[in-house]
């Protein structure tokens, strides 16, 4: 037993008693509360399991903003869960037999579909043996062995001086140019891995249809996914999966748009709001680590490529300390430094950054999100600026949705008391 | 005995999960079935998750120094754990919060509606409703 | 049974003889000779003993939160508690020059995440007293009424 | 020097269940909060040790994050228990 198994049946022990206090006890307040512990236990959970980037997003996600979404829902609604109509003569818990039955014979389904999977940790199972390797070995490259970045291939200076891309320069002149400089870097290190020549010279302005054969021009190299940052989680859900990310990032732009549509009445209350501002550690304390947290959410978006950290990350630590700001100050306070049409402008913004990255590198004669294209002059380099671009866009968008939403939540019905 | 030692934690996962199952099945109050669903959500995260995980791996994150032994290729295919089901999952997590807002939306608007977010007293007004909307249909032509 | 001992005297073998190995640093494999010498032997059973102290604080705050009769007094362990148990664990992984990676070699600890471990204890040093006043406050408005020696357990 | 760490880590865990029983236990809202909030410190601590147990100190990164958000999560529960909204 080692020492990751050994700390991790300890918290599932912890995250056990918690899950079935959360389903058991009667006050919805509590079972909030609780829910933010389950979120903390779980994030423990995961860094354990050496998974950085979702402990990250499960700390900001679950523990800070679904805990004050769920307690802005219990504004609006009751503070306990109605005991069933045939207790409240008994005083007695009922359990629902019915229901008890269905999840234990769903759960024996399910313990007998494990008896198939590979044991915990096992490095033969399947999962890491189909196409990861590839993808490991091409996020930063390795040469001789040795993870670094790609050295710049022998050859590729020799284009430094063209004025344009020479994709686009070959779309101006109608010479298709068959060698880029990142296929020739990815031929130098097949050639590299293979220990031989490459089957055919690399010719300049050579016909299309040659080149295909050895994943030269048209094709991309077989596995290539164009992420050559430190980060491999970045790496793959900005380049490997980054239709997937967008799209993701997309859904999280309607969810903001759908709460609106569900929850923002035209008419503003006016009634009075609740601030925080009489207690005065309280008032200076955030005062103090507002501008901290700012920071910390920019440097997390902008080092996502680097270490833990991204736009989904950053966005949320953004948003949590515009919340903050609202919880101390009110919201109207909040309203004034980021009125409405701005967060709702901003939400589309951040999905259109995404989009245009992709249609940018279309436009300098790659495929859609093809960050090398980015920079052509340097195979390994527009991964990096492409990817960072990326996260900013989705962190606007996360953040400003983050924002839209709690102030919907928050928002009260005019008129209730 | 030793297939046991490894995988007796995917039958925690499944019990977490069939915690939030019971949750979502058993309990009336919409409130609390929209955090069993997010229990449910968990469970299932944490499945991916621990799949992700190499005997004597390490975060996959390069490390600056390039200090990590070079895997051997037959045995472990990587120094570093698995970072496909984390990015899955990173998405996962933000889709899941997002899910849970607009669950909570359609919960306050429910209880605009209703007056309560008890699932049988819902069902219980419907009904209700419903049958005095029979009435008047028989009322006006009967 | 025979196959579970020998699973686990091959998982845990490896291991036991790498946590030896570095348990007296002296004969920890040295990446540089500057980590044998004494200024590095002094701060690392400084950090050892610091983190030891701080274990014990944060585990004795943690039995008091279980242990005492009323909110008030949890609010002394788990706050003052868990305040110099912080600073204790973080000022000791501050002291220690080189952390074993996860391959067994010796990785030395950068300047900033020392910054950093330092930063994450301000953070603590200032949030978390603030937020048991702010606690402590929201009671005393409440009407939550100290515990006193007679008195029955307090219930809800 | 692993083996304290792992021993640390392991203290640090068994003051989580405790924190855990009293989380779970009540009796009243305060005790919960305070429960929370004890939770928030020591986890933040874990983290850090969990990242010195495997090697890697990128993890220090995620304890700052845990620091601010469990206290931003303690104002929001008081603000709901003081005034009843969040607004």
């Amino acid at each position: 037993m080692n020492e990751v198994l050994l700390i991790d049946s300890f918290l599932l022990l912890l995250v056990t008693i918690t899950a079935v206090a959360v389903v058991q006890t009667r006050s919805l307040y509590a079972a909030a509360m609780l829910s933010g512990i389950y979120s903390l236990l779980m994030a423990l959970v995961w860094v354990n399991m050496h998974s950085m980037d979702v402990a990250f997003t499960e700390a900001a996600v679950g523990g800070g903003i679904s805990t004050i979404l769920l307690l802005g829902t219990l504004v609006h609604t009751a503070r306990d869960e109605k005991p069933p109509k045939g207790e409240r003569k008994r005083r007695r818990r009922r359990v629902r037999w019915g229901a008890l039955v269905v999840t234990f014979a769903t759960g024996a389904a399910l313990v007998y579909g494990t008896l198939d999977m590979p044991r915990f940790g096992d490095p033969s199972a399947p999962i890491h043996h189909h196409r990861v390797p590839e993808m490991m070995n091409q996020t930063v490259a390795f040469t001789g062995h040795v993870p670094g970045k790609q050295p710049v291939p022998p050859g590729w200076t020799a284009r430094a001086d063209l004025q344009l891309p020479p994709d686009l320069q070959a779309r101006f002149t109608g010479n298709r140019i068959s060698q880029l400089p990142i296929e020739l870097a990815y031929a130098k290190k097949k050639e590299l891995e293979e220990g031989h020549a490459p089957a055919a010279a690399h010719d300049e302005g050579g016909h299309g249809e040659d080149a295909g054969e050895h994943g030269g021009a048209h094709a991309h190299p077989a596995d290539d996914f164009n992420g050559h940052v430190p980060n491999t989680v970045t790496s793959l859900l900005a380049a490997y999966r980054g239709y997937d990310t967008m799209f993701e990032t997309a859904v999280i732009f309607t969810a903001g748009m759908s709460l609106i549509l569900l929850l923002r009445r035209r008419r503003e209350d006016d009634q009075g709001h609740a601030t925080l501002e009489d207690q005065v550690i309280l008032r200076v304390m955030c005062k103090l680590f507002i501008p901290f947290i700012l920071i910390f959410g920019l440097y997390v978006i902008s080092h996502g490529e680097i270490g833990p950290g991204g736009g989904f990350q950053g966005g949320v630590i953004l948003a949590t300390a515009f919340i903050l700001y609202a919880l101390i100050f009110g919201r109207p306070a909040l309203q004034k430094i980021t009125p409405q049409w701005l967060t709702d402008a901003l939400m589309a913004v951040g999905v259109l950054i995404y989009a245009g990255v992709g249609v940018t590198t279309m436009l300098l004669g790659g495929k859609f999100l093809d960050y090398a294209r980015l920079n052509p002059l340097s195979p390994g380099d527009g991964g990096p600026l492409g990817m960072t671009l990326v996260e900013w866009g989705v962190g606007i968008t996360v953040c400003t949705t983050m924002i839209t939403i709690f102030n919907q939540l928050a928002e009260r019905e005019s008129g209730s008391d | 005995m030793h297939d046991l030692l490894g995988i007796y934690n995917y039958w925690i996962y499944v019990a977490l999960m069939m915690i939030g199952f019971y949750g979502v099945i058993a309990k009336g109050n919409l409130i609390k079935q929209a955090i069993s669903l997010s229990l449910f959500q968990t469970a299932i995260f944490l499945f991916y998750i621990s799949m992700a995980v190499v005997d004597g791996g390490t975060a996959p994150i390069w490390m600056a120094e390039g200090a990590h032994k070079v895997p051997d290729p037959l045995t472990n295919p990587s120094p570093y754990d698995n970072p496909l089901p984390h990015v899955l999952m990173l998405t996962a997590i933000v889709v899941g919060v997002s899910i849970l807002a607009v669950a909570l939306a359609i919960i306050i608007n429910i209880k605009r509606a209703y007056g309560t977010i008890e699932y049988e007293e819902i069902l219980e007004i419907e009904r209700q409703m419903a049958a005095e909307e029979l009435a008047e249909e028989a009322h006006v032509h009967g | 049974m025979s196959t579970l001992a020998t699973t686990l005297a091959s998982s845990v073998g490896p291991k036991l003889a790498l946590a030896l190995a570095y348990a007296n640093p002296a004969h920890a494999p040295a990446p540089a000779a500057a980590a044998t010498d004494w200024l590095t032997l002094v701060s690392t059973y400084a950090a050892i003993v610091l983190l030891a102290v701080g274990a014990f604080i944060s585990l004795s705050g943690s039995l008091g939160l279980v242990r005492f009769p009323d909110f008030y007094a949890r609010l002394h362990t788990a706050g003052k508690t868990d305040s110099l148990a912080q600073l204790c664990i973080f000022g000791g992984l501050a002291l220690i020059a080189a952390v074993p990676g996860p391959d067994g070699t010796l990785r030395d600890v950068d300047t900033l995440v020392r910054i950093k471990l330092i930063m994450v204890a301000l953070i603590l040093f200032f949030t978390a007293p603030t937020a048991t006043h702010a606690i402590t406050k929201a009671a005393q408005l409440d009407g939550l009424k100290p515990w006193e020696k007679g008195d029955e357990e307090p219930h809800e | 020097m692993h083996t304290v760490y792992l021993l640390i880590t392991l203290a640090l865990l068994v003051g989580l269940l405790l924190i855990l029983i009293r989380a779970v236990q009540g009796p009243t809202v305060y005790d919960r909060i305070l429960a929370v909030n004890a939770m928030g410190t020591k986890t933040v601590i874990l983290v850090t040790m969990l990242g010195y147990v495997s090697g890697r100190w990128e993890f220090i990164d995620m304890a700052i994050v845990y620091a601010l958000i469990s206290f931003i999560t303690t104002i929001a529960i008081l603000k709901y228990i003081e005034k009843g909204r969040l607004d």
